[in-house]
């Protein structure tokens, strides 16, 4: 993807301003053709130019989001163990957000992420699993939350795939049912980790870094190289970009349509498997709203809603940019409301902010 | 859950219930200045917006503590991050409302291994080393009480099969789980059972829609308990509008609505489930962090463990209990 | 109405362009794909506002700030990319923007009225006002919007290549109406790839190359048709079809037998030798594309059967027939055939991922060293190989299109209507090409609209009417007008 | 629209299956042609073969749906008194709904209208505005509420369509915020309503309907009308089409956005109006989840997500859908969490269902 062509406006009802040579996202009315494709610049000037710059916007809201943190809360803000904090907190929705990234470059959408991770965690800590867990090994409860992940989104998959059911409706369905089902496998109880190694293993750190914030790592970078440097990748981002035409190309759509969830449904586990280690527990509330928090980090980092065009690069940046704005509130010591409304204009402010420099860098 | 008292109480069983009645004490003098970190849902709905706003008052009386007080969330995971931050911030104390004790007790052990003692209110953690102190409301005490109510309200009305229902808070939330349990089993007592019960989320709208869907479910109803008066407040306008009031409606926490309902004859009695825990608990957080005891007790110490009391309100001593009633 | 005069020099689409349209006459525009002709008209329609340059209309200097302007000054547009609503009747799309209504209410019945009086007018009266656009052939869709352009009761009325999905017939019908709306003093600016159009319908020609104008004025009707080339390219191009080789006799590679599908074609059958070019001939609407993308399996066949080299294809799967050796460029290269988002390398490696795959892993440098290979040996314009795909002219995106077949190494090619809104450079460029595949003994079915082409370039033809094959015989022995013939009688019988 | 073309399906990643004759959303590889469009009957008849032969896979569920309400609660759910409890139920989320088909139909989203809802029920019932209405009358109130949802959508509507932010996004801040304000506002209290003769007003009938059903009626049959019968309805759904088309007919498409996002503001005015009226309250949780109930709905009743196709009808009949279904699952008693699976079973019968019998109808 080239780097000068750069497009943040996304909105369905878009156009280009009423005349003006503006950048709009449309097909045919754009303004000054590019001319020529960019030389491309290999290594880090080629990385500068690609990814990171295409979210320099995200990267300057960020920085700008640290300095005020730095202010206002000076060393309390910037030590590591609050950097820790803040990636730690993060990683768990990064990982739902990194898979979610990959749905909605395909063109979908997946509402029902945080029902998955409840019912994980609950399926992967019922005393069933939790006593042939301490008979075998905790990784048990690894391999169930991620089964359990894997076969949600695999019955998303195949209801919109090939029942043809709007992913919108389909994964409504999902989020009722699952959360549900969690509930009834619970019996809305906090269903308590017994075994210490796995709470030891996944609180552990390596290096000084978290487990969980080297998962989440290992899932950004695989998920990277999946969307980037693969030709799942490149079928994703066709179906999403042009379902007709990946089809015509011998694409099969609909089997690629229904890895997308799978694939998500594995994130949902994996973040089951954190959350659980996190928290010490399964219950049938965990991962609420996590479908609002997770879209929203995608939507915010770059990635189409209409599908085609993602970053999981902008993607973690989302994650970062919500998670450390909670973090900063919480350090000045904000009430809820007005942390609420200065959230509505922050997120207004960055993506307007985003959108500027893009602009001036695509022009 | 210990303590299961639910004989109305002629007096507010803890004495932490009365400032006033500490207020020659001591202990209220000003000490070391202490930083409190203060961590609890979110404020979504009148008894936790009571619940927070008496922590901030109770704080606000005392010049040596400075609350640091996070967002609401009703997210596990970032109740954790909060309470990992206060340890970053090596605070004095923390005063814990967790979302799900179970959740969050990983979390407040560690707090105390770091030697920051930590109170817990209102929802228990799994593991005794997590909390230095804990101070509860008693979920299925209340639900204890509500039961021993309706079945006075049976033997008094002399109703040989009575309907009987429900209206229960989020249905996913242990504490939810405690109070109906303590319902039933107190139902139990005289030979009783839930004829209907439907689960809102503690919202007022909630509450209306579920009460006017209950209301079709039973075309007749003898004892109706409300987990909750926030949501009793939709019950109200649904019993309202249907004009139903042919039964005996207990509600639930002790909003000043409930209150004022009782006094007009509007509702029969309701369940006190405290929320002035959480002041409570900043004061013992302070007192904790200022190596002091509770005066009142000869204990040098704050005990490990307050239940407070669900008391039942009904006309005969709502005069008593107003003052306590949160504005919700 | 005299002297509109614009300029536009942005950065490249228009470089300085001047033009001049008079009352009642029929102005060509010609120029290669990309030259910049599609940008000029949507700076006179409003849709652009020029950087410079002024326009001047009926004596005074108007700004055009939005279409709407345009539209109060006279100016009806006919866009290249058709520019109806999907969702929206056959009715509301021609009434669009300038609804007839009574204090906000639609008035439906009177504009569905209208509109069947338009249709009618434009000799298509079987397209109902209440069918839904979404629903309609390309062909359809470009009437409603010449009626369109009709409703607004223009003086000037601009078509951006109105023919590219018409057939002869319905092409002999638009240009009834063109000279019934110039004698009534209306202007028309005319964009056509194909030059014998011009001839017919238009007075004047100015020429566009690079964005610029590079001559205005010329005389339509005498002009000679190398010098317009030579104008439009730079070059003289022998404006012909390839010869034809001999096609090896032998086992066929390509075998249709009694191919249908329900309620849309029949009994189609044929045979494609190795370097063979059938061609396919039929009014639009005659189920030439069904067949072809049935073969394709992009449809599922009801009745019949496709091998190729002797192997029955697996009906309704594309990847089957992809594995079995078969390609298709579909009619519609925007919608069916481009990710309009994406590079042109990624569009171009899109049906050979498989090749560049190692372990899973994509080979990027070998993918961008065949995209850009290919994009040489098609001489495609602007090369970059990281260009968005939507940037590209109409002819530059079928290019990209045939290089995904050629990358993917195809034997069997089903090109529908391939040089549609192609420039006569390219145009031949594209013919040289299938003769350079059919010479490697490729196998091609040819779609085309325009019997000249299809006579051309293939050595069999099919005559498609009335949902089956009418016809089958050597193109050397039929003629434009013997195809029609049997079209005609094909309807008759 | 001509009525035997029933689109269901809108999966993003959709496709014409690989084979088989099914009607995919495709341009061109449609099944067998319409063969011109059907002659149009004029009356019922085309209203049968309309709107309601349209939704008539929705029009069976709901039927269904009655039909096990009758069998398994008999008189109490066949009563009128509970048809009208049914109804007054879903009027409030109903007016939401309505509103929202007009935003999804012209390529929109908004997931603030809860926020909206709650933000316009505390402003219309703080003491400020109380005291007004009682010194005047509590039309004053109705107006408080109505304007603060118009603002609320008029920001929205701006940020979107000139701010050019992704309506996702604008409206997500829009969330957060306006339920921050309203919190502030109300300092998290819930406000009761002291006019009395405002609760008579809206929680009176008129000849033995509510008025809050007869508010609902309205309010669809005028977004009937407006999408339906004027050029306001032809141009939302012009841009939700085809922006770029409807840009180039001359349709203000910015304009017209904003429009939309005004007019669902002030229906979640209105909505605000009857929460108020209900609950005889107002407070900052008035309205939760509302954004994911009213999705449903209009996804339900066929709007198609992406814009450019919608119908009221089908919205009023996901609505009704929706609300019957708690209602019989109320009646028998069902606890929440079977509740939720079997919701989730439902949805995606009843969308299977529909494609089924518009599928049949087509062809
Ligand atoms: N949206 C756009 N973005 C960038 N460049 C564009 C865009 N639209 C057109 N161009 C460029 O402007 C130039 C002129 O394009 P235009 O569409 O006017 O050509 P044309 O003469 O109409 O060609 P054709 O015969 O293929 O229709 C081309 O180089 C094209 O690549
Ligand atoms: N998506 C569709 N929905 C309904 N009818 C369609 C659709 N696509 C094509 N048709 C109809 O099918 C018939 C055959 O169309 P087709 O495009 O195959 O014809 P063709 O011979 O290829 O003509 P063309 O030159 O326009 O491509 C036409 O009458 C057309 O109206
Ligand atoms: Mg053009
Ligand atoms: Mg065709």
């Amino acid at each position: 993807m080239s780097a000068d062509v750069t497009k943040v406006d996304q909105t369905p009802g878009d156009q280009a301003p009423d005349g003006g040579t503006g950048g709009g996202h449309d097909t045919s009315t754009q303004g000054p053709p590019v001319g020529g494709a960019p030389a491309r610049a290999g290594g880090i000037a080629g990385f500068l130019g690609g990814p990171l710059g295409r979210n320099a916007g995200l990267v300057v809201a960020l920085v700008l989001l640290i300095i005020v943190g730095i202010i206002t809360a000076g060393d309390r803000f910037a030590s590591p163990e609050n950097a820790l904090t803040i990636l730690r907190l993060g990683s768990v929705i990064g990982v739902v957000s990194v898979g979610m990234t990959f749905v909605i470059c395909g063109g979908g959408i997946d509402l029902s992420v945080g029902a998955i991770v409840a019912l994980s965690s609950v399926w992967a800590t019922t005393v069933a699993t939790q006593t042939l867990a301490a008979d075998f090994h905790w990784i048990v409860m690894v391999f169930a939350a991620l089964a359990v992940g894997g076969v949600c989104g695999l019955v998303n998959g195949v209801l919109i795939a090939y029942g043809r059911i709007a992913p919108f409706i389909a994964t409504l369905a999902m989020l009722a049912a699952a959360r549900g089902l969690a509930e009834i496998i619970a019996k809305r109880r906090t269903q308590i980790i017994r075994d210490r190694d796995f709470i030891t293993f996944f609180g552990g750190s390596v290096l000084g870094i978290p487990v969980l914030v080297i998962l989440f790592a290992i899932v950004a970078v695989v998920g990277w190289i999946l969307l980037n440097r693969t030709t799942f990748g490149r079928r994703t981002l066709a179906i999403g970009g042009n379902p007709e035409a990946a089809r015509l190309a011998g694409i099969r759509v609909q089997r690629q349509t229904m890895y997308l969830y799978i694939l998500l449904g594995i994130a949902c586990g994996i973040a089951a498997v954190m959350i659980m280690a996190r928290t010490t527990t399964g219950t049938s509330t965990h991962g609420t709203l996590y479908e609002l928090d997770a879209i929203a980090a995608v939507v915010i980092g770059g990635t189409l809603l209409s599908g085609g065009r993602g970053t999981v690069v902008g993607t973690v940046l989302g994650v970062l940019i919500f998670t450390t704005l909670t973090n900063v509130f919480t350090l000045n010591n904000l009430d809820t409301s007005t942390q609420a409304v200065a959230k509505g204009a922050i997120i207004v402010a960055a993506v307007l902010l985003q959108q500027r420099v893009s602009r001036t860098r695509s022009t | 859950a210990g303590c299961t008292s639910n004989e109305p109480a002629t007096t507010p069983a803890a004495s932490t219930q009365q400032p006033a009645g500490n207020a020659g004490s001591s202990n209220d003098a000003p000490g070391k200045k202490v930083v409190i970190g203060f961590s609890g849902p979110a404020a979504d709905h009148g008894w936790l917006a009571a619940i927070n706003n008496s922590a901030l008052e109770e704080a606000k009386k005392h010049s040596d503590v400075e609350l640091k007080a996070a967002e609401g969330t009703n997210d596990a995971s970032l109740q954790i991050s909060q309470i990992e931050t206060f340890i970053n911030d090596k605070v004095d104390a923390i005063v814990l409302l967790p979302t799900d004790g179970a959740a969050l007790t990983e979390v407040a052990t560690k707090a105390m291994q770091a030697g920051i003692p930590v109170i817990n209110v209102d929802r228990e953690f799994s593991s005794p080393f997590a909390a230095r102190s804990t101070i509860l409301g008693d979920n299925y005490g209340m639900g204890v009480s509500a039961g021993t109510y309706a079945c006075q309200v049976v033997k008094e009305k002399n109703l040989t099969n009575p309907v009987i229902a429900e209206i229960a808070g989020i249905d996913a939330l242990p504490l939810t789980q405690d109070r109906s349990k303590g319902f039933a089993d107190a139902l139990k007592a005289c030979n009783q059972t839930v004829d209907n019960r439907v689960a809102a989320e503690f919202t007022v709208e909630s509450g209306e829609k579920q009460a006017s869907n209950l209301l079709q479910a039973a075309p007749k109803i003898d004892v109706l308990w409300n987990h909750d008066d926030d949501q009793g407040v939709g019950v109200m306008a649904a019993l309202d509008q249907a004009n139903r009031h042919e039964m005996a409606f207990i509600g639930g926490a002790g909003s000043a609505n409930a209150m004022r309902w009782i006094q007009e004859g509007k509702m029969a009695a309701t369940v006190i489930y405290p929320p002035t825990q959480a002041a409570d608990g900043i004061k013992l957080a302070r007192l904790i962090a200022q190596n002091k005891g509770l005066s009142d007790l000869v204990q040098v110490e704050v005990p490990k463990r307050i239940v407070l009391n669900a008391p039942v309100v009904t006309k005969d001593n709502v005069e008593q209990y107003l003052p306590l009633g949160f504005e919700s | 109405m005299t002297g509109v005069v614009k300029r536009f020099p942005g950065v490249v689409a228009l470089g300085g362009v001047d033009l001049d349209v008079q009352r009642g006459e029929v102005h060509c525009l010609l120029g290669q794909n990309g030259a910049g002709k599609s940008t000029l008209i949507k700076v006179l329609a409003g849709v652009h506002e020029p950087n410079e340059g002024t326009i001047e209309w009926e004596g005074e200097q108007v700004t055009l700030s939005h279409p709407q302007a345009a539209m109060d000054l006279g100016v009806a547009t006919m866009y290249q990319e058709l520019d109806l609503v999907e969702g929206l009747s056959v009715a509301e799309n021609i009434f669009l923007g300038h609804e007839q209504t009574r204090f906000g209410f639609s008035q439906r019945s009177a504009a569905r009225r209208e509109a069947a009086a338009l249709l009618a007018r434009l000799g298509h009266s079987e397209i109902s006002p209440a069918a839904e656009v979404g629903t309609l052939s390309a062909a359809s869709c470009q009437i409603v919007s010449m009626a369109r352009a009709l409703s607004l009761d223009a003086k000037l009325i601009i078509m951006d290549e109105p023919s590219a999905v018409l057939d002869a017939g319905e092409v002999s019908q638009l240009f009834r109406v063109i000279r019934e709306i110039t004698d009534q003093g209306v202007a028309v600016i005319y964009i056509s790839h194909r030059l014998e159009e011009i001839r017919e319908i238009g007075d004047r020609v100015t020429v566009l190359k690079d964005g610029r104008t590079v001559t205005t004025g010329l005389d339509a009707k005498t002009t000679p048709t190398q010098e317009l080339i030579r104008h439009m390219t730079g070059r003289s191009i022998e404006y012909v079809f390839p010869p034809k080789p001999e096609v090896p006799a032998g086992e066929p590679l390509l075998r249709v037998e009694g191919l249908g599908r329900t309620g849309e074609f029949s009994g189609v059958s044929f045979d494609v030798h190795p370097g063979e070019v059938v061609g396919l001939a039929g009014l639009v609407g005659s189920g030439r594309s069904e067949v072809v993308e049935t073969i394709f399996g992009a449809r599922k066949a009801t009745t019949g059967t496709v091998t190729v080299d002797g192997r029955l294809v697996r009906p309704g799967s594309v990847p089957a027939a992809v594995s079995a050796g078969i390609g298709l460029c579909p009619e519609e290269r925007k919608s069916q055939a481009l990710v309009l988002g994406a590079s042109l390398a990624s569009n171009i490696s899109l049906a050979s991922l498989a090749r560049f795959s190692r372990a899973g892993l994509l080979d990027r440098d070998g993918e961008n060293t065949s995209a850009e290979e290919l994009l040489e040996s098609l001489d495609v314009r602007p090369r970059g190989i990281h260009r968005e795909s939507r940037t590209l002219s109409g002819g530059n995106q079928q290019k990209v299109v045939l290089a995904r077949w050629l990358l993917r190494g195809c034997r069997v090619l089903l090109l529908d209507e391939p040089t549609r809104g192609v420039d006569v450079g390219a145009r031949s460029e594209i013919y040289a090409l299938i003769r350079r595949l059919t010479d490697d003994g490729v196998a091609v079915v040819v779609v085309s609209s325009e019997i000249p082409e299809v006579l051309g370039l293939s050595n069999r033809v099919l005559v498609l009417a009335d949902r089956t094959v009418r016809h089958e015989g050597l193109a050397d022995e039929l003629d434009e007008h013997a195809v029609l013939d049997i079209i005609l009688k094909g309807d008759a019988a």
